[in-house]
C-alpha cells in the first residue's frame, strides 16, 4: 500500500512536475490537483509547489489563496491534512494564514538561484521525520520573494514552540528574520519553506544531492504506518 | 476621418502617402503600386512597410544568408532548414529538437528590462510555434565598458528582465555570455536562445492550408505595444533623443501570460488541434496572417473587428502592426474550433475566430464590413526587396592587421606572470559572472544536468533513457575585427569545442549576427565575410545552420561595434550520465592539454587586459583539428577516461585551468612543457585546445587513443593541494584567485 | 467613470529595502536633502457606479483582505476628485 | 520634515498586467463593480529644508530621469499636507 501525494497546480505553477516526480521517486502515488477544482480526490497530503503563481502579481502567493482548491485545503488542513509549501507555496501558505508571518522581496533585489545549506531544526514534523534534528541539508533556492517577516513577538512564540523548521547556514540569501528558512504550524502538519527539496532527490540533475528526498520518505512513512 | 478601403484606394490614385515616414524607399512604394494595380490603403502600407523592413525582410543580408544553403553539408540530422520558425533536428529515439538565438538590441537599450524580457518571450513563441515544448534559454550579452555608467543603468535591467521573464516562465537559463567592450556603448547586444523538444510526430508548420479552415487568435489582448517598433526600433540607424511616435515604442511583457499560453498551446498540440500555428513578434497580425496564407495554399480572409483589444482607439492599421506580447495565431479546422476554444478557457486564455482559410489567392482583411486589405499574401511576407548593398574591405583593416600583438612587452619573471594572471581572471571579461547567472534558475524542471559555469549546458529530455541535449554559444568580437571570416570560424569552433567538452556530439547550429550599418560598405563586407566564414566552416563541421538572425545598425553615428557573429551549437548526449563538468575534483589525477600552442595574441584577452590593444591577426583556425579534438573529447567522456575538461579560448590555458580549480576547489601543479616559455604556455590563444583531467588508472588508455588517432596530448601538470603552481614560475593560492576572480562584477554592479 | 485610490505601504517597522536602495542612488545622482525613502504600491480602481459609503466599504474590504497584506502592510483608501 | 509623494503609474496605452490580474481575482473574491484597475509605485520621499519652488523642481527631476522610466511611465509630485 501506497500514499496518494496531491501536487497542486496554479496558473503559473512552474515546479509541479518536479513535486510529482519527487512523490514517484520517494515510493508515493503522485497525483495532479488543480486549482479550479475543490475536490482533493482523496489524496493523502498535499504539496503546493514553486513557482509564480499568477505572476506573483500583487504579492507572491496572494491570488492563489483564494482559488477554489485552497479553500478545502485551508479547511483539511486545520483538521490534519499533511500540506506541504515549498517557495511559491510556503508564500501561498503565509497569504492564507495557515502559517504565521509574511515573505517579501529579497533584501538585496535580486532573484537568486544557489544551492543552499539549511539546518534542519525540528525533525518531528510530518514532513521531516526522516532526518534528525540539527542535520544540515543542501538543497537549491531560488526566489525573488523570500525575505521571511513576523513580529517579534510571533517570531519569539515560533523559536519557544519549536516551530522554525529550517534555517539558512552559511549566509541568509534573502535577509529573512533570524535566518528563518521555513516554518510548521503548532500540530506539525503544515510546514513552509522556501528552497526547494523536489529538485534534490536524483543525483545527475540541478546540484547532484539527494538531500531533499527526506520529505517526501517522511511523509511516505507517517502515512503508510497511519 | 473616412475609411481608406480598397474601393476608396482605387478611385484616389494621386492621394499622398507616408511611405517615406514608414521606411519604405521610392522605388519600393512604387512596386507595392505596381502588385497592387493601384495605390495600397493605408492598412496595406503598414502591412507593406513592416514586412518589407530589415528586419523581417532581410534585405540587405538575404543574398549573403543563402550561402547557408547553398553550402549546407550533408545531415541526417534536419528534419526542418532555414525559412521555418525554427530549425528542427533529429537528435534520436523519436525526439526531434528545435533551437534559435534572436537579439532585442535596440529595445533593451531603451528600456532595459522590458526589453530583455520581452527578448525572452519571443524567441520562446518561436520554438513554441514548431510543435515543441521549450525546455531552456541562453543569454548571450554584451555591453559597454564595465566601468561606464550607462553599464550600470543597462546591465542590471537586462539581466532582471531576462531573469524575470525567464524564472517567470519555468524555463531554466542554462548558459550565454557576458562580454564588456566599449565598442558596445550606446548599443548593448541583447541576443536570447531558446531550445524546444518534441516529438517527431509533433511538428508543427506555419502554414495556413484547407479552405473553410478557422483563424484563432489567442493569448493577450491587443494594444498599442510597439507599433512602428519594428520599423522604428529594429532597422533605422538608432538616434540618442530616440523619436517620438504616438504609440509606445516598447513593449511590456507579461511572463504570466505566456505561461499559460505555452501550456495552453501544448495542450492544443497534444489533442492534434491545429492544421498550422504561427507566433506573433515584430510586425504582429501582418506578419503573422501574411506568412500563415504565404505558406499555405494562398487565401485567408480576416475580420480586424473581432481582434480583442486593449485599447478600444486603435485604428485598423495599427492593430495590424500593434506587437502586443504573449499572442499566437493558429489555424484550425472547423469541427476542432470548439475543443480548442474550450482548452484556451481552461488555462484563462482569450481566443478568438478572426477569420478563415479561403481558396482564393489573396490575404483580404475587413473592418466594419469594408475591404481595407486585398493583396497577394507571397508580395508582402516572401516576395520583400532585395539589395545588393555594395561592401569593401576597410581602408584601415590592413593597419589593424599589421599592429601585431606579438610585439607588446611580455612579462619577464614568475611574479611579473604571477600578477598578469590575477589580473586576467578578475578583469570584467573574464571574471565570475556567478552575480548575473545567480539570478536566473538553472534548476526548474528538474532536468537541468549541466549549467553555468560549465562549457555547455546540458538538459536531459528523456527520464528512462538519460536522453541529453547540450548547447553552447560563442562570439568574439575582437577576432572578428581582426578578421571577420576567421572570427566567425572561431566563434563556431569555441561553440563547437565546448559542446565536446561537455560530452555531447555536436549536431547543429543557429545564429545571430550582429553589425553596424549595412549602408557602411565596411560593415557589409564584415557582414560578407563573417557569413562567408560561417557557411564554409558549417560545411566543414558538418553542422548545417537551421535559422538564426540577423541584428543591424547597431552603431551610433558613424561608429559600428565590432561584427559580432553570435553562434549558438547544439548537441545530443545519449546518456547523460555520461556528460563532463569542468570541476578538477579529484587530487592526482593528471593534466592533459590537448592540442597545439602557438605564439597566437591578436585579440587575446592578454593583449586586452594588460595592454589595452586589439590588433594583428586572431589565432588560426584548423577545423580538422576541431573535429578531431571533438571526437577525442565525446569517445573519452563516453569510455569513462576524464572526469573533467575544459575548452581553451579567451584567456588561454590558465584562464581553464584557473577556473576549473576554482570550481572543484582543488588546486594544480603545472609544468611549462619543452619547446614553450611559460607565458606563451599560460596565455596563448591557440584554438583547437582543451585541457583534461585524467585519473592514472586510465592515462595509458587515453594517451594511447590520442596516439593513435594524432591528436598532440601533453602532459602538463597534477590535480594536487591548494594552490595553483606553475613550476619556477610562481604559485598563487586558490583564495587569491577566488578573490580576485570573483569579487569584480560584484563590486562594480551590486 | 470614478477613480478610487488604494495606497499601500509596507508598515514603518519593516524593512524597505526597495526604498533604501532608491536613497542610496539618489547622492550619487547629485540628489541630496532627502533623508528617506519609502516604495509601496499605488492601485487606482475604476468604480461602476456611485462611490457612496457602502461602495467605499466594500473597497476598504478588499483593501483589507486583498490589496494589502496586514500583516506587513498598511493601506489607505481616497476618492479622486 | 516635510513629506513630498511621487506617485509612478504606467501610462495608460502601456500593459499593466499586475493590474489585469489584480482585476480578473476581483470578481472571483466577490468584489463586483471594478471596471479597471491600475498598479503603480507610491514613493514617499522625507525632505529636509524646506519645500520651496527650488526643491520641488529637483525632486520633479529626480523623478522624470530616476524613479520612473518616462518610456513607460506617467508620474506626479505632490507635497502631502
Ligand atoms: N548571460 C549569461 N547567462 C547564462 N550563463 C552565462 C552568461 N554569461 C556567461 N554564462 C556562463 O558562464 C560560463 C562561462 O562563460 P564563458 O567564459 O563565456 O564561457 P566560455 O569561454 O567557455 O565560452 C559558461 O557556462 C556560460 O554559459
Ligand atoms: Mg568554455
Amino acid at each position: 500500500m501506497t500514499a496518494r501525494i496531491g501536487v497542486v497546480t496554479f496558473p503559473g505553477t512552474l515546479d509541479d512536475r518536479d513535486a510529482l516526480r519527487a512523490a514517484r521517486i520517494a515510493g508515493a502515488e503522485p497525483v495532479s490537483l488543480w486549482h479550479r477544482d475543490k475536490d482533493l480526490h482523496q489524496v493523502d497530503a498535499v504539496v503546493l509547489a514553486g513557482g509564480f503563481s499568477y505572476g506573483d502579481y500583487l504579492r507572491a502567493g496572494a491570488i492563489s489563496r483564494f482559488s477554489p482548491v485552497m479553500e478545502t485545503i485551508i479547511e483539511q488542513a486545520r483538521s490534519g491534512l499533511p500540506v506541504l509549501g515549498i517557495c511559491n507555496g510556503f508564500q501561498v501558505l503565509t497569504e492564507a494564514h495557515l502559517l504565521p508571518g509574511a515573505m517579501l522581496r529579497n533584501d538585496h533585489l535580486h532573484f537568486v538561484c544557489r544551492d543552499q545549506k539549511l539546518r534542519v531544526e525540528n525533525a518531528t514534523t510530518a514532513w521531516t521525520a526522516d532526518y534528525e534534528a540539527g542535520q544540515e541539508i543542501s538543497v537549491p533556492l531560488k526566489n525573488m520573494d523570500g525575505r521571511y517577516v513576523a513580529d517579534e513577538r510571533v517570531l519569539d512564540e515560533l523559536e519557544a514552540e519549536g516551530r522554525v523548521a529550517f534555517r539558512y547556514l552559511g549566509g541568509n540569501p534573502n535577509g529573512s528574520l533570524r535566518d528563518i528558512a521555513g516554518i510548521t504550524n503548532a500540530a506539525g502538519n503544515v510546514v513552509g519553506l522556501m528552497p526547494h527539496p523536489e529538485h534534490a532527490v536524483e543525483p545527475l540533475v540541478g546540484t547532484g544531492r539527494t538531500d531533499g528526498l527526506g520529505f517526501f520518505t517522511s511523509i511516505l512513512k507517517k502515512l503508510v504506518s497511519a | 476621418m473616412t475609411l481608406d478601403t480598397v474601393k476608396h484606394a482605387g478611385g484616389t490614385p494621386d492621394v499622398e502617402q507616408p511611405w517615406a515616414e514608414l521606411g519604405l524607399k521610392q522605388d519600393e512604394y512604387a512596386r507595392i503600386r505596381e502588385i497592387l494595380g493601384r495605390r495600397p490603403t493605408g492598412a496595406e502600407l503598414a502591412m507593406y512597410s513592416v514586412m518589407w523592413s530589415e528586419h523581417c525582410s532581410y534585405k540587405s543580408s538575404k543574398v549573403h544568408l543563402k550561402q547557408f544553403s547553398e553550402k549546407k553539408p550533408e545531415s541526417d540530422a534536419m528534419l526542418v532548414g532555414i525559412g521555418e520558425n525554427a530549425g528542427v533536428v533529429d537528435v534520436g529515439q523519436g525526439y526531434a529538437v528545435t533551437f534559435k538565438v534572436e537579439s532585442h538590441n535596440h529595445p533593451s537599450y531603451i528600456e532595459p528590462y522590458q526589453g530583455a524580457a520581452t527578448g525572452i518571450g519571443g524567441i520562446v513563441r518561436d520554438i513554441l510555434a514548431m510543435g515543441a515544448r521549450p525546455v531552456a534559454v541562453v543569454d548571450p550579452l554584451r555591453f559597454g565598458a564595465a566601468d561606464h555608467p550607462d553599464t550600470k543603468r543597462v546591465l542590471p535591467g537586462v539581466v532582471a528582465g531576462i531573469g524575470g521573464y525567464g524564472n517567470c516562465l519555468g524555463l531554466p537559463n542554462i548558459g550565454g555570455e557576458v562580454v564588456f567592450d566599449s565598442c558596445y556603448q550606446g548599443n548593448p547586444l541583447v541576443n536570447a536562445g531558446c531550445i524546444g523538444v518534441m516529438k517527431h510526430e509533433d511538428l508543427h508548420l506555419a502554414k495556413a492550408s484547407g479552405p473553410g479552415n478557422k483563424v484563432i487568435l489567442y493569448g493577450a489582448r491587443t494594444g498599442g505595444d510597439g507599433i512602428g517598433g519594428v520599423s522604428v526600433l529594429a532597422s533605422e540607424t538608432f538616434d540618442a533623443a530616440g523619436k517620438p511616435t504616438k504609440r509606445p515604442a516598447v513593449q511590456v511583457g507579461d511572463p504570466f501570460q505566456e505561461k499559460l499560453l505555452i501550456e495552453c498551446t501544448l495542450e492544443i498540440f497534444r489533442e492534434k488541434l491545429v492544421a498550422g500555428i504561427q507566433d506573433l513578434g515584430g510586425a504582429g497580425l501582418s506578419c503573422a496572417t501574411s506568412e500563415l496564407a504565404s505558406a499555405g495554399s494562398g487565401g485567408m480572409r480576416v475580420e480586424l473587428d473581432t481582434v480583442p483589444l486593449r485599447d478600444a482607439t486603435l485604428s485598423p492599421e495599427e492593430i495590424l502592426m500593434s506587437e502586443s506580447q504573449e499572442r499566437m495565431c493558429a489555424v484550425v479546422e472547423p469541427d476542432k474550433v470548439e475543443r480548442f476554444l474550450a482548452i484556451c478557457e481552461k488555462w484563462d486564455v482569450i481566443a478568438t475566430v478572426i477569420g478563415e482559410v479561403t481558396d482564393g489567392e489573396r490575404l483580404e482583411i475587413y473592418w466594419h464590413g469594408e475591404q481595407i486589405v486585398d493583396v497577394p499574401p507571397r508580395s508582402v511576407a516572401h516576395e520583400g526587396p532585395t539589395y545588393h548593398r555594395p561592401y569593401a574591405r576597410p581602408e584601415w583593416q590592413d593597419a589593424l592587421q599589421a599592429d601585431d600583438a606579438g610585439t607588446l612587452p611580455r612579462p619577464g619573471t614568475g611574479a611579473e606572470l604571477k600578477d598578469q594572471v590575477l589580473k586576467l581572471v578578475a578583469h570584467p571579461n573574464q571574471a565570475s559572472k556567478a552575480w548575473i547567472t545567480d539570478q536566473y534558475d538553472r534548476f526548474v524542471q528538474g532536468n537541468t544536468v549541466l549549467a553555468q559555469p560549465e562549457d555547455a549546458g546540458m538538459i536531459r529530455i528523456d527520464e528512462e533513457t538519460n536522453l541529453g541535449v547540450a548547447m553552447a554559444t560563442d562570439g568574439n568580437g575582437r577576432y572578428a575585427k581582426l578578421d571577420p571570416y576567421t572570427g566567425a570560424q572561431l566563434a563556431l569552433a569555441e561553440a563547437y569545442r565546448n559542446v565536446a567538452a561537455s560530452g555531447a556530439r555536436p549536431l547543429a547550429i543557429s545564429d545571430c549576427l550582429n553589425f553596424g550599418s549595412p549602408e557602411d560598405p565596411a560593415v557589409m563586407w564584415q557582414f560578407a565575410e563573417v557569413t562567408r566564414g560561417l557557411a564554409d566552416g558549417c560545411l566543414e563541421l558538418g553542422t548545417p545552420v537551421t535559422g538564426g538572425n540577423v541584428s543591424l545598425y547597431n552603431q551610433t553615428g558613424e561608429v559600428a561595434i565590432h561584427p559580432t557573429p553570435v553562434v549558438a551549437v547544439l548537441g545530443v548526449i545519449d546518456d547523460v550520465t555520461r556528460r563532463t563538468p569542468i570541476a578538477f575534483a579529484e587530487e592526482g589525477q593528471l593534466l592533459y592539454l590537448l592540442g597545439d600552442t602557438r605564439e597566437e595574441f591578436g585579440g587575446s584577452a592578454w593583449s586586452e587586459v594588460v595592454h589595452g590593444h586589439l590588433g594583428g591577426l586572431p589565432p588560426r583556425v584548423d577545423l580538422a583539428r576541431e573535429k578531431l579534438l571533438g571526437e577525442i573529447l565525446i569517445s573519452a567522456s563516453r569510455d569513462g577516461m576524464i572526469d573533467a575538461a575544459h575548452d581553451l579560448s579567451d584567456g588561454g590555458l590558465v584562464q581553464a585551468v584557473v577556473e576549473s580549480c576554482l570550481r572543484g576547489g582543488t588546486g594544480a601543479r603545472l609544468v611549462v612543457p619543452d619547446g614553450l616559455d611559460a607565458f606563451t604556455f599560460l596565455f596563448s590563444e591557440s584554438a583547437g585546445r582543451a585541457v583534461v583531467a585524467v585519473p592514472r588508472s586510465e592515462e595509458l588508455r587515453f594517451t594511447d587513443m590520442c596516439g593513435a588517432r594524432g591528436l598532440p596530448a601533453t602532459r602538463i601538470g597534477v590535480v594536487d593541494g591548494t594552490e595553483l603552481d606553475v613550476q619556477g614560475e610562481f604559485g598563487v593560492s586558490l583564495d587569491e584567485l577566488r578573490t580576485a576572480h570573483e569579487a569584480t562584477v560584484p563590486a562594480l554592479l551590486a | 467613470m470614478a477613480r478610487v485610490v488604494v495606497d499601500v505601504m509596507l508598515k514603518p517597522e519593516i524593512l524597505d529595502p526597495q526604498g533604501q536602495a532608491v536613497q542610496r542612488a539618489l547622492p550619487r545622482l547629485g540628489f541630496e536633502g532627502i533623508a528617506d525613502v519609502r516604495q509601496g504600491k499605488r492601485f487606482e480602481l475604476d468604480v461602476e457606479g456611485p462611490v457612496d459609503d457602502a461602495a467605499l466599504a466594500r473597497i476598504h474590504e478588499m483593501a483589507e483582505t486583498f490589496l494589502a497584506n496586514t500583516v506587513i502592510e498598511d493601506f489607505v483608501v481616497k476618492v479622486e476628485s
